[in-house]
């Protein structure tokens, strides 16, 4: 019996995940436990165990999307087939069942914008494939419309019976080409080779005018938005249109922070280091136990005032940027709080953070300092009200007492959600981190 | 055999129940003396008198109603409708009355009693003359119905008929009234709910009633020519209906088209169509097909009608599509 | 003279079981409704100034001024301010207050029973009885259009030809209790049910201030045997014998309906005699006027007396002849007084 | 008539308005479902025209049938574990109160469609004279079914073949909410007779010996073969058109008059006036139908309600 592959769902939130690699090569035997492909949703990226073992058989291609549970593979006996019915049954809305559940799903486009295979058959030829366990998307329909009828089942078996009966190799699966006659008209006036397309469903003209355009476009590189880019995409464009951003900057003396910093450093190995981020963090945390309206989100008709800092701390990766969470960063000790965020960082380096580690922060604190930057207009991380932008440390040349004195400065900038924050408040607030910065004993790094 | 048409034949199985039995009798519209609108009842009122075979005013309510309470209270009347276009005059008498007696008094009735009328169109009767509106009663619970296509039908079925405890809807075409066929002699019955395999063939199913049957039989004639075998399948009595003849034939064939002369939008076609769907999808090798009249009243003039109704040709087009 | 005219129209007369057990006539109310529509134009022509008309369930008065179409009445036409729905006794309640209200006379629609009840309230006004009833002998059949005229003459002239009916006062133990115009008749019957009597059988005695031959009901018994007319002061009373009968009258007794009636003996009253009715072991039943109405318990003692003292009854004949000679319908004079 | 003849008249009377006041009692309670239509007022109507009724003999009833069915000859506990909707009813629980029937009696059935007796009377009349039998059938109907369809083809069909059926129009003023006055032009229901052809005849409906006289005379007019009779008995509903009507349609000063009319108190007072009964005897004879009332509850109340497969039972023979 082949059991299916599934799309898992890796935690609470996650309604769909891209498939970036296939790990195991298509018609490979798996063994049970062998991990036999990655997913990335718009969190994380996760390695697939096999749940059994089999022959793969891989049906959705790297890069396409899939619903939760929904079919990506099947694992095949020696000599099996992939069930005749799952070419034609639709893909269920959502799922709910765990991964390791016997799921009835479906076969799946094999490009999220595709189509789904819809094999055009009679009951009867359904009935007679599924008795013979064949593939009908291997039959050739020809009743009205084009429809397979019972009689192409029973002349695809006679041929069958034809040929040797060992499981065919990739390539020779292929069966002769199907497509429109326009179609077919098209391609020859083009000089595309049909058999070279996709051969999921009938070639329409317009496969092979996708085609055309394609060779045309040469060169170009085009991939799909997918993936953990589809969702920043998404979220960028999302928090842009809904809220609506003014961000302010304020300069931050930073030499008493330095000062602190040196002491707790002193005599502690490498992981229990804080860093300015940590400090700034802490501080952040701090100041919006005071004001809430920071730490706030709305909810349709109603604000959700939090009574927890749960302190996203952006994280640069190589093709995208990732939050991990610090949750309870208010009660947590400075230390506390710079351990766990270098944990994260790391793990969000590796692709090894749960989705409950990357979702629920109130707040976010994004740090473009070591790149040079000095100020910058963050994006709010929805639904929080308001994300705090660290710029560059270093020493500049500050007006004190009405001479130039060389102070270690960074420029903090904070973009709130003006539906939520007023101007006044988001500048109070902004005050307040840096008076914790500037004056660090409200930082309590004893509890440490 | 003998040859009857559909008319003598029903005016036999009248003849013979009533010598059999003098609880039944005849009412209607000029069934007596003028031998019935279609000359049906013909010279029964000679034979059997006033009382038995009674004319009645025009007056449909008054003459289910008397039919109701009569064989509410011991009596088998057979009521005739002079069209079934007119039965719409008198519903309540049939659905709420007739049908409903029995069940509505815990089983303590019986209302053995057959409503005859002609369906039909193919005459220029029009709109309110041509009707075929045996759907309407294979609606209701409690009533039978039931549509003969040949003179052996009509006699077998309407002495089964009579003889039922039910109120039973018979529903005779116009068309097929000098229609003649072998029809048994004595007393003959043929028992409700069987339906008659008319032709058997291998490619196509064709379920057909009243005059349908045999312009399927024609159909099948000519595709025969040119090859194609088609098996006609006459339900012969809608309420209850021969399930199982049907989807043995279409389990065989894989090809359906069912043939009524009824506007097709929510006829008995539909049921039968259904039944196929939930009962033998599995065999299905195609789509089913419904043949019947388009979506308009009957009209007058003859071209106006013929393009109407449906007809050998219809049913050919039909198997055609799915071959 | 007043110039006013009341009508009194009974919407329920003439629909009892006789219809059923004899062959009595059929009268709707819309014929009814019809007679007053003609009576309207009967007072208007005689130049009547003011109709007052009972209201009653089926309004009669109502669906005849409806029925007029446009056409306006000269007379001022109203209807009765008065409570109805409670069958005969609106009649008699009609009648005493349009007495009062001093109309020259009333046009009254119904049978025997109706014209019974109006002369318990109508005083000394003058009736002119229209037959609407099953079987009548006080009120004869007129066409409305000349009761109209006639009861307008009556009323805008004062020169009517008036006769005052004789009538039986019915007494119980104590008090008097009812009056018959026509006839009071001795039962056996003991509820009165459909009211209407039919059957010869259950009949003990008849007193009847008149007795004619041709005229159908009880009455018709002693018409048939010894006839009195309206006019002359006196009246009959006869008991039946179904053992040693002195004669056998054959009598219509009920529309279409006749009866071979075996009579005991008989005796003719004199105004003011009394006949008295024992009702002894079994209770009694006296139908008035046809109708089942007094009940004589058993043991009980009625008293039936003859009595010149009826309604004032305008005869519709004499009337328009003597208006006639006086110049009533010439125009051209226009000489009504 | 003989005392025990107008005792029973009185006790049928009595049957039909404790039945019908219990009956209130247990709408009211929720132990009744659906909704019931009640007698209570024209008791005389029925209980007068049916005492002219032998067993074999027919009627036709309506939406308002109780009366109907106890004057002839119903049973009281198979009627109400109907109401109830039990096994043990009348109709096995498939009827309720618009739909019961005893065909041993002759009781063809109450009727949820306004008119509906009046399309099946002339066929059991029918049947009669077919069978060569003098049965007699009764179609009660009310002033609203008076302008169905039915009244016309059913009373023309039985005058047009001499059927031996007695039309009783009860006319209690209302078709549901709408007077008479406003839903035909004429008064007298009976007057449409002329139209047929046929006598009609109004009686006081709520005086029992009045509609038992009438309908006695137009039902020996039925056995003797000269066809049928309309006869219109005047009377009133107290109650609403259904339990829970709240009869916005009429005043209260209406219906005290009417109930000033009472046909068993008015029968009653008559029976003790002319010494035919005594108040002993009439209180046993209460005493009595309390205790049939009580009984029949109780039996309906004890009773198995159906299995629900019965539903299936019965809808063919």
């Amino acid at each position: 019996m082949a059991q299916e592959v599934l799309m898992p769902k890796l935690g609470l939130t996650m309604t769909e995940g891209t498939i970036c690699a296939w790990l195991k090569p298509d018609g490979s035997y798996v063994n049970k436990g062998d991990p036999i492909f990655e997913v990335e949703t718009d969190k994380i990226t996760n390695k697939v165990e096999a749940m059994d073992e089999g022959i793969l058989k891989i049906v959705l291609p790297e890069g396409s999307t899939a619903k939760v549970t929904q079919v990506v593979g099947y694992l095949l006996a020696e000599g099996e087939e992939i069930p005749a019915e799952a070419a034609d049954v639709a893909a269920p809305a959502t799922a709910t069942a765990a991964p390791q559940e016997e799921v009835k799903a479906a076969a799946v486009p094999a490009e999220p914008k595709k189509e789904p295979v819809r094999v055009r058959a009679t009951p009867a030829a359904k009935r007679r494939a599924r008795e013979s366990g064949i593939d009908l998307t291997q039959v050739t329909g020809t009743g009205p419309g084009g429809r397979i009828v019972e009689a192409d089942v029973e002349s695809y078996l006679e041929q069958q019976k034809e040929l040797p009966a060992t499981l065919p190799s990739e390539g020779e699966i292929s069966a002769p080409v199907k497509a429109t006659p326009t179609a077919v008209k098209l391609a020859r006036d083009l000089g595309i080779d049909l058999a070279e397309l996709s051969q999921e469903r009938r070639l329409t003209k317009r496969d092979v005018l996708a085609a055309a355009l394609l060779a045309e476009e040469g060169e170009e590189e085009r991939v799909p938005l997918a993936g953990m880019r589809k969702v920043i995409a998404q979220h960028m464009l999302e928090s842009w249109t809904v809220a609506p951003h003014v961000t302010i900057n304020m300069e931050v003396e930073m030499d008493r922070a330095r000062a602190i910093r040196k002491e707790l450093n002193a005599d502690c190995t490498q992981e229990d280091r804080i860093s300015y981020n940590d400090l700034i963090i802490k501080a952040a945390a701090q100041a919006l136990t005071e004001y809430p309206a920071l730490n706030g989100t709305i909810d349709a008709e109603e604000i959700i005032y939090h009574n927890y800092v749960h302190m996203g701390v952006a994280v640069a990766l190589e093709d995208g940027l990732i939050v991990p969470v610090v949750r309870h960063a208010d009660k947590k000790s400075l230390r506390e709080v710079a351990r766990e965020v270098k944990d994260l960082a790391q793990r969000a380096r590796a692709e090894r953070l749960s989705l409950d580690e990357v979702t629920g922060s109130t707040f976010t604190v994004t740090n473009l300092g070591m790149f040079g930057v000095d100020d910058f207009t963050p994006i709010i991380n929805q639904p929080e009200s308001a994300i705090l932008g660290v710029g560059t440390i270093k020493e500049r040349p500050v007006v004190v007492d009405g001479s130039i004195d060389i102070r270690l400065t960074m420029t903090l900038s904070l973009s709130f959600d003006h539906r939520l924050v007023d101007g006044s408040v988001a500048a109070e607030f902004l005050g307040r981190v840096r008076e914790l910065l500037e004056k660090p004993y409200g930082v309590r790094p004893e509890i440490a | 055999m003998r040859q009857l048409s559909y008319s003598e034949a029903i005016r036999e199985a009248l003849r013979l129940e009533m010598r059999r039995d003098s609880t039944v009798f005849l009412l209607g519209e000029d069934v007596g003396q003028f031998g019935g609108c279609f000359g049906v009842t013909g010279d029964l009122y000679k034979e059997f008198g006033e009382d038995r075979v009674r004319d009645t005013p025009i007056s449909e309510t008054a003459i289910i109603g008397a039919a109701v309470g009569a064989a509410a209270t011991g009596m088998r009347p057979v009521p005739e409708i002079m069209f079934c276009d007119f039965l719409t005059v008198c519903m309540d008498q049939l659905v709420n009355q007739a049908a409903k007696m029995r069940y509505m008094f815990g089983g303590k009735a019986k209302l053995p009693m057959t409503v005859r009328a002609p369906v039909g169109g193919g005459i220029s009767a029009a709109a309110q003359h041509s009707q075929s509106l045996e759907a309407w009663f294979t609606h209701v619970p409690g009533i039978k119905v039931i549509m003969p296509s040949t003179a052996a039908d009509a006699k077998g079925l309407l002495t089964a008929a009579i003889r039922d405890d039910n109120p039973v809807m018979f529903f005779e075409h116009k068309l097929l009234y000098p229609v003649k066929g072998e029809v048994p002699e004595g007393e003959y019955v043929v028992p409700l709910g069987r339906a008659d395999v008319k032709r058997e063939g291998s490619d196509v199913t064709v379920v057909a009633t009243s005059i349908m049957v045999s312009r399927a039989l024609e159909a099948a004639e000519k595709l025969a020519a040119e090859g194609i075998s088609l098996e006609v399948i006459d339900p012969r009595t809608l309420v209850p209906l021969d399930e199982d003849a049907i989807l043995a034939s279409v389990e065989k064939t894989g090809r359906v088209v069912i043939a009524q002369e009824a506007v097709t939008r929510s006829g008995f076609s539909a049921e039968i169509a259904a039944v196929i769907a939930e009962k033998a999808l599995d065999y299905l090798d195609a789509p089913i097909k419904r043949v019947g009249s388009k979506w308009a009243p009957i009209p007058f003039a003859g071209v106006l009608e013929q393009f109407i109704l449906p007809g050998t040709e219809d049913i050919i087009a039909a198997v055609k599509e799915l071959v | 003279m007043t110039g006013k005219v009341g009508i009194i129209a009974n919407p329920a007369s003439g629909k009892d079981i006789r219809r059923l057990v004899a062959f009595g006539s059929v009268f709707d109310n819309q014929e009814k409704v019809s007679i007053v529509r003609r009576i309207l134009l009967g007072l208007e022509a005689a130049g009547v100034e003011e109709i007052i008309i009972m209201p009653d369930t089926y309004g009669i008065g109502e669906r005849a001024l409806e029925g007029l179409g446009k056409r306006k009445l000269k007379p001022r036409v109203s209807l009765l301010e008065m409570e109805i729905g409670h069958g005969a006794t609106d009649s008699t309640l009609a009648a005493q207050k349009m007495a009062a209200m001093s109309v020259g006379a009333m046009v009254v629609l119904g049978g025997d029973g109706t014209c019974r009840a109006v002369a318990k309230g109508c005083g000394k006004v003058p009736l002119v009885p229209v037959s609407t009833g099953t079987n009548n002998v006080f009120p004869r059949m007129v066409e409305g259009t000349i009761a109209g005229l006639a009861a307008g003459a009556v009323a805008t002239t004062g020169a009517g030809v008036i006769q005052q009916a004789k009538k039986l006062d019915i007494y119980g133990p104590e008090d008097w209790r009812d009056l018959a115009l026509v006839d009071a008749v001795v039962t056996k019957e003991a509820f009165i049910a459909s009211r209407a009597l039919w059957d010869m059988d259950r009949i003990e005695a008849i007193v009847a201030t008149r007795a004619e031959p041709d005229t159908i009901g009880l009455s018709a018994v002693a018409g048939c045997l010894s006839p009195v007319t309206p006019e002359e002061p006196a009246g009959i009373h006869l008991e039946l014998d179904r053992e040693e009968p002195t004669a056998t009258v054959l009598a219509p007794i009920a529309p279409g309906l006749f009866s071979a009636v075996p009579v005991g003996r008989w005796q003719r009253l004199t105004v003011g005699e009394k006949v008295i009715l024992k009702s002894g072991d079994k209770p009694r039943l006296l139908a008035l006027d046809g109708e089942r109405e007094v009940l004589v318990r058993a043991g009980e003692e009625a008293k039936i007396v003859l009595s010149a003292s009826g309604p004032f009854v305008v005869d519709i004949g004499a009337t328009l002849k003597r208006v006639q000679g006086e110049g009533f319908f010439n125009m051209a004079k226009n000489v009504r007084p | 008539m003989e005392k025990e003849k107008l005792v029973d008249l009185y006790r049928q009377m009595l049957r039909v308005r404790e039945f019908e006041t219990k009956v209130t009692e247990l709408f009211a309670q929720g132990k009744i479902p659906g909704f019931v239509h009640l007698y209570i007022g024209e008791e005389a109507t029925a209980v007068g025209a049916c005492a002219n009724l032998r067993p074999d003999d027919y009627i036709t009833s309506t939406h308002r049938g109780h009366g109907h069915c106890l004057a002839k000859g119903g049973d009281m506990k198979l009627m109400m574990a109907e109401l109830f909707g039990k096994e043990s009813g009348y109709c096995k629980g498939k009827g309720g109160s618009m739909h019961i029937a005893d065909m041993d009696m002759g009781i063809l059935g109450a009727n949820g469609i306004v008119g509906g007796g009046l399309g099946i009377a002339p066929g059991a009349g029918l049947s009669a004279k077919l069978r060569g039998t003098d049965q007699v059938t009764v179609c009660f109907f009310g002033d609203g079914a008076s302008n169905q369809t039915t009244f016309h083809e059913g009373i023309n069909l039985a005058s047009v073949w001499k059927l031996p059926v007695i039309f009783v129009c009860e006319n209690n003023e209302y078709g549901i909410s709408l007077h008479q006055s406003k839903h035909q032009r004429v008064a007298d229901v009976a007057d449409r007779a002329v139209a047929y052809g046929i006598p009609g005849v109004v009686v006081d409906g709520n005086d029992v010996m009045a509609v038992y006289e009438a309908v006695g005379e137009a039902v020996k007019r039925a056995r003797a073969g000269e066809g049928p009779t309309l006869i219109e008995a005047k009377t009133y509903r107290w109650r609403g058109h259904f339990e829970g009507d709240p009869t916005v349609y009429r005043s209260d000063k209406e219906l005290a008059e009417w109930k000033e009319r009472c046909p068993i108190a008015r029968f009653s007072k008559h029976l003790l006036d002319m010494d035919v009964v005594t108040e002993e005897e009439l209180d046993k004879i209460k005493a009595e139908v309390d205790t049939e009332v009580e009984e029949s509850v109780r039996f309906a109340e004890e009773s198995p309600l159906p299995a629900p497969e019965e539903a299936l039972e019965d809808v063919y023979a």
